[in-house]
């Protein structure tokens, strides 16, 4: 018994003893850190998308806090969490407009020419160097799916040789804006409910000869809805976050298809894959 | 063989190799001289780095060797109009490298009319290097090696850096191609003067010529030509791909090694092609302007393969025909030499300043790449020229971890396609290294 | 310069038929490529272990048959129904598989039972190779660490041999040890190991009389099998050299330090899986080093491993287990035996001055 | 067979009895910092320096406090042939967790980078089963302090050979193709099953 209690005696001494020397130390060479940079860490989404420009999540907090750079950089965060951050900054945090990705183009194996076939990597920036990889367009979905790959969430589908983007799951970090050789991706406001799905810059016939998907600029569009749609060039826009009722779109009717809403963009891609 | 106290010249350099060259099929015949074309597409930049500016605009009379555009700085050249006729219309045409280029179309009148010539320097020897040097401008001559650099930048370097060699490249070791084989052969004086006319104007007098050791025609009529020459050896070379890549050449000649980003200057020596130097010797002595270079039109389903002189601005649809067309199904068209030239998807790319040779393979000559898992077999790093650690690289590359393949020295990377040729499991590595170095730049850019 | 402005006949104009649109192939230069491929690498590794298989059949007639047969086949098998579980593409075309398993069979006894010999193809394909993403992948040589795990696993059944039929093994009295067992035996009780020097065993252990595994026991026939290697360029010697070359330096030294430890070095180079191991499990290029200076510090330290294990371990023979060790040195091993690429540090850096020039 | 008493220590402790391939302790840190050859080698240099300090701190107290029967009195009350021999691993942990928390503070303050790199893990060697493992095979097979002291600091460079070899493995993994399911840390398992499969083969070489 006598061992017992002297051994926990001993312990408990050589415990308070190193217990000592350790706050000591600790003491001695603490290191300073801010506890909010901990915090903000925690409510950022940890994807490390690196979307708001710096290396991960934890950096980019680290600049909130020590450079006081705005945490509306990035796209990701939920709005709960969006606010938190704000609040922990001390900073009025703004209403955030949702933004998504769209590819601006329709043209998947159905739609645009091909005129060689390519044999290489499976990646679009290295087929881009090389005829854009065989398409005949040279602004389009060259379709080999590097924003697909680079998209963290999985919101790129490529479908029958053309690259999709699910708005649903699009978290709108841009990454694959950055990725895509022919810079045909763009945030726009998830409220916009129709594109014209064509990114060719080409005059109608050129355009027409590569692909039967393209915009080709006769104006239809522009002449039902003016203030929605504008032309630029041979290109046609749909102003971004307009509202575009479906109606407005099957009383246009594009004769190629290339104004669609975001909803029958994704239906009619699917159609096509069953149908090749 | 040289009295400079200089390195031993190895003659050949380490890695390499030496793939079937199908060289024989164009190497016979002379160099033949195509009729007059409708229609030349001249694209108007032809040379890297500043486009030149155009003067004339559609409907503007032109006169063979007319000056159409003019040097846009000082790394660039002026343009001049093939034959005589009318500008047409300025539009898009497929560049060699897949991208549409702006191209102006001269439209020929038949009557192929000079216009007023430079003043020729038939007697060069006392003419002041300013004046040849302003005329190598003026003739918008650049490297016609396949690079395409303005050739009076070349001629002019920094004051601050040395310059005691002239090396000048006739290895040519892409194989199919002998344009400069038989330009070597049957112009050789022309390449010797225009030899001299570099010498001259960089003021010195050491000249090594390399040739492979396969082209003895070319080397007995260089030696010919140079005899009584001091101080210029025309000097034969192993038969290895890349000899005639820059670096590879100056170390086989001279021994010296450029270092790792580093260029040819650095080590005193100036490369020039011979094609360069033939037309240099044209602008020189004949005033002419580069409105022609020698084009190898080969490959198994050519017809009647051979070299020809042609003007710039000719489709390759047309070059094809002068070489009696297609005689069975063409897989790959490629402008350029099998190794690092360039795939085509179109008929429409014409001939330009740089393009040595129009090459088509048929299907069954064509083996496709494959993306197979490399086994570390160690062919490619065997044979790289750069000596790169080129499994790792591919490897690392394949994985896009672009960080890791700049500290594996990727931007080192000459893009000779050795490593890709060897490659048993068929992996494209020099495109993994092109998209590697790419990226790497606009990296850097960036930051 | 000869201007010729005589334009030369021209042929008559033909048609250019062109390829039909999108019929071109467009692909980064090169445009050419060796006729070589990963199947036909196979292939001829698989042809110049021919020899040795053939020795061993003859040896331990359809033992022998058995063995290899089944490795063969259950490497394969295992490799086929890995790619259709995890639902990927056949690889079993590219032959890797069926070298593995004529390797491994090469490195086990005759009377090696069946379910050892799919166990062993298990842990080669699977284990050692697929699960590690497949050929290429694979940081261990797949037979050498299936033989690892057989003899570490199942050293009585691994370690078993036939009876001699030959000359020797009445000379020797011992049927069911190899010689290095033997010789490693004989060594702990410092028995005399003059009769393993003798230039007679010396002469059987190159002909293959002695006892071994299947494909290891005659030398003769795997150095024809290394002469074809060479001569089809299919390794370089650089690893065989180093391995065979430290083996023989090593055991040197330590018979000159300490008589009586060990037999000679041509009895180490002659008996067990040294010839077998250097020529056709170390060469393997995917658990090598890629430069040749690699390959040079690879062969010496799995000499000097070899070595270790054999006179001074437990094990009497350490040639798989030294591969396997010195495949996990690999990646250090190509990071520091790489030089740096052509013209990164010149020795011979040449700079002009002024003065030189005229 | 080497009979010297110091190789039979070195070479056990790093090759044949490795800490890591042959006693399977100290997995976690194996696996946790073995992604890069750089962490590898600061965890493998804090192993080292932790375990020869542990070490040599643990056989001081082993040899003059726990194994020896102590007599003394404290006013009336007196104490005959105590032995606190029972109280080994006690003391050990307590030992080596104060320790290892002082050299993490002076890491964080001295080598910022470092400390970064090993995260999480050199908490871990708090109260690490290597380090204690290494502490307690001294107390059993009753080694002299220096003779124990250069045990710990084997026993580290074992845990440092293995870390290196696996993290360069893993570099090279990571460009690998793995099949999902074998991705991360059952692959390295794996690697590190066959690992210690080989160095068996050194099995012997010292008694």
């Amino acid at each position: 018994m006598t061992n017992v209690i002297l051994a926990a005696l001993a312990l408990a001494i050589l415990g308070l003893v190193l217990g000592m020397l350790i706050g000591y130390t600790a003491k001695r060479f603490a290191v300073q850190t801010d506890p909010r940079i901990e915090a903000i860490t925690e409510l950022l989404p940890g994807a490390n998308c690196g979307g708001c420009g710096y290396a991960g999540c934890a950096d980019y907090a680290r600049a909130m806090v020590e450079d006081g750079v705005s945490p509306a950089g990035c796209a990701v965060v939920s709005e709960e969490n969006f606010q938190k951050i704000s609040q922990a900054l001390g900073q009025d945090s703004g209403k955030r407009e949702r933004k998504v990705a769209v590819v601006y183009c329709s043209g998947d194996n159905g739609h645009a020419r091909r005129v060689a076939l390519y044999n290489g990597l499976n990646d679009c920036r290295a087929a881009a160097v090389l005829s854009g990889g065989g398409k005949g367009c040279r602004f389009g979905c060259i379709g080999l799916g590097s924003c697909a790959r680079s998209c963290q969430f999985g919101a790129i589908e490529l479908r029958n040789g053309l690259a999709v983007v699910h708005p649903e799951i699009c978290k709108g970090c841009g990454k694959c804006t950055e990725v895509c050789p022919r810079k045909l991706i763009r945030l726009v406001s998830a409220e916009t409910k129709a594109h014209v799905y064509c990114n060719s810059l080409d005059k109608g016939p050129a355009k027409r000869k590569n692909c039967t998907a393209g915009c080709l600029a006769c104006r239809k569009c522009v002449k039902a809805a003016p203030d929605i749609f504008n032309a630029q060039g041979f290109l046609v826009r749909a102003r971004e976050g307009a509202e575009i009722s479906d109606e407005l779109i099957a009383s246009i009717n594009c004769p190629t298809g290339a104004l669609q809403s975001v909803a029958d963009h994704l239906r009619s891609g699917k159609g096509k894959e069953g149908a090749a | 063989m040289n009295s400079h106290h200089l390195p031993a010249a190895p003659h050949h350099f380490a890695g390499g190799i030496h793939p079937a060259d199908g060289k024989a099929m164009s190497a016979s015949g002379t160099i033949r001289i195509p009729p007059l074309l409708d229609k030349y597409f001249l694209v108007i930049q032809q040379n890297i780095g500043i486009p030149p500016k155009l003067l004339v605009k559609k409907g503007d009379p032109v006169k063979k060797g007319q000056l159409i555009a003019e040097a846009g700085g000082p790394i660039s050249v002026p343009l001049h109009a093939p034959t005589s006729g009318t500008v047409g219309d300025t539009l898009d045409i497929p560049g060699a490298n897949g991208a549409p280029v702006p191209a102006v179309e001269i439209i020929s009148d038949g009557k192929d009319e000079w216009c007023e010539p430079m003043e020729p320097y038939a007697d060069w020897r006392n003419v002041s290097r300013e004046r040849l040097l302003a005329r190598v401008k003026d003739a918008g001559i650049v490297g016609m090696g396949g690079a395409a650099f303005p050739t009076h930048a070349k001629l002019s370097p920094p004051p601050e850096r040395a310059i005691d060699t002239l090396v000048i490249n006739g290895a040519e070791c892409e194989p199919y191609l002998t344009a400069d084989d038989h330009l070597m052969r049957e112009a050789a004086q022309a390449v010797i003067t225009g030899a001299g006319i570099c010498a001259k104007i960089l003021r010195i007098s050491h000249v090594l010529i390399g040739v492979e050791e396969n082209k003895p025609e070319a080397i007995t009529a260089l030696r010919a030509a140079a005899k009584g020459i001091r101080d210029l050896s025309v000097v034969p070379l192993h038969v290895r791909y890349p000899q005639g890549g820059e670096k590879q050449l100056i170390y086989a000649l001279t021994g010296r090694k450029v270092m790792a980003g580093g260029l040819p200057m650095d080590v005193g020596c100036v490369v020039q092609n011979v094609g360069t130097l033939a037309a240099i010797a044209d602008a020189v002595i004949n005033g002419r302007p580069l409105i022609e270079r020698v084009v190898t039109v080969t490959g198994s389903p050519v017809a009647e393969p051979g070299n020809f002189r042609f003007r710039l601005g000719t489709p390759v649809r047309k070059a094809l025909e002068f070489a009696g067309g297609i005689r069975k199904e063409v897989r790959k068209l490629i402008l350029g030499g099998p190794m690092m030239g360039f795939a085509q998807s179109s008929l429409d790319v014409t001939v330009s300043k740089n393009t040595s040779g129009i090459l088509l393979l048929a299907a069954d000559e064509v083996r496709q790449f494959e993306a197979g898992p490399c086994l570390s077999c160690g062919r490619c790093v065997e044979a790289c020229p750069m000596r790169l650690l080129v499994s790792t690289l591919s490897k690392v590359c394949e994985n896009e971890r672009y960080d890791l393949a700049d500290e594996n020295y990727v931007m080192n990377c000459l893009e000779c396609g050795i490593c890709t040729y060897v490659c048993p499991a068929g992996r494209p590595n020099v495109q993994h290294f092109r998209r590697a170095k790419a990226e790497l730049r606009t990296m850097k850019r960036k930051n | 310069m000869e201007e010729k402005e005589t334009v030369s006949p021209v042929p008559e104009q033909k048609a250019v038929t062109l390829p039909p649109d999108g019929s071109l192939l467009l692909s980064s230069s090169p445009h050419i490529r060796t006729s070589l491929s990963i199947n036909k690498i196979m292939g001829e590794v698989m042809l110049c272990l021919l020899p040795a298989a053939v020795m061993a059949v003859c040896r331990y007639g359809w033992n022998a048959v058995r063995v290899i047969g089944l490795c063969m086949i259950f490497c394969a098998g295992w490799e086929m129904l890995w790619c259709k579980v995890t639902k990927q593409a056949q690889t079993v075309r590219d032959l890797s598989a069926l070298l593995t398993g004529m390797i491994l069979g090469l490195n086990l006894s005759p009377l090696l039972p069946w379910w050892l010999c799919l166990a062993g193809s298990f842990v080669a394909i699977v284990i050692a190779k697929q699960v590690f993403g497949g050929l290429g992948q694979n940081p261990f040589n797949p037979a050498a660490v299936a033989r690892v795990a057989l003899l570490v696993g199942a050293a009585r059944p691994m370690t078993t041999w036939a009876e001699l039929p030959s000359a020797f093994a009445q000379m020797d009295g011992v049927t069911s040890a190899t010689p290095l067992t033997a010789a490693s035996q004989a060594a702990a009780q410092h028995a005399d190991l003059a009769l393993y020097n003798s230039s007679d065993f010396l002469k059987n252990a190159f002909l293959g009389n002695i006892g071994g595994s299947l494909g290891e026991t005659c030398t003769l026939a795997i150095l024809i099998g290394a002469a074809g290697l060479i001569s089809l360029k299919l390794i370089r010697l650089y690893i065989p050299l180093a391995i065979l070359g430290t083996i023989t330096v090593f055991v040197w030294i330590v018979n000159a330090a300490a008589p009586g430890l060990t037999p000679g070095p041509l009895f180490h180079l002659l008996t067990g899986g040294v010839m077998l191991g250097a020529f056709f499990m170390a060469t393997d290029y995917v658990t090598s080093p890629v430069t040749n200076l690699g390959g040079v510090v690879f062969g010496i330290g799995i000499g000097v491993i070899v070595c270790v294990i054999r006179i001074w371990g437990s094990f009497p023979e350490g040639m798989s287990f030294a591969i396997v060790i010195m495949n996990a040195l690999v990646p250090l091993i190509d990071k520091f035996c790489y030089k740096r690429p052509f013209g990164w540090n010149p020795v011979n850096a040449y700079q002009p001055r002024r003065g030189e020039i005229k | 067979m080497p009979s010297n008493e110091w190789l039979t220590i070195t070479v056990g402790a790093i090759l044949v009895n490795n800490i890591v391939l042959s006693r399977i302790l100290g997995i976690c840190p194996f696996l946790g910092v073995s992604k890069k050859i750089k962490t590898a080698l600061g965890m493998g240099g804090a192993v080292i320096f932790v375990m020869g300090i542990a070490s040599l701190t643990t056989a001081c107290l082993y040899r003059w406090l726990l194994s020896v029967k102590l007599d003394f009195r404290i006013g009336s009350f007196a104490v005959q042939n105590l032995d606190m021999g029972f109280t080994r691993i006690l003391v050990f942990i307590v030992v080596i967790a104060a320790l290892v928390q002082i050299v993490e503070i002076l890491l964080q303050k001295f080598s910022p980078a470092l400390y970064g790199a090993l995260g999480i893990y050199l908490p871990l060697i708090t109260t690490n089963c290597a380090v204690l493992g290494a502490a307690q095979l001294n107390a059993e097979s009753g080694r002299g302090i220096l003779q124990s002291t250069v045990y710990g600091i084997c026993s580290g460079m074992g845990f440092a050979l293995a870390l290196i070899l696996f993290a360069s493995l893993r570099e090279r993994l990571e460009l690998s193709r793995i099949p999902k399911a074998f991705q991360g840390t059952s692959i390295a398992l794996i690697t590190a099953g066959i690992l210690a499969l080989a160095f068996m083969g050194f099995s012997g070489l010292v008694k």
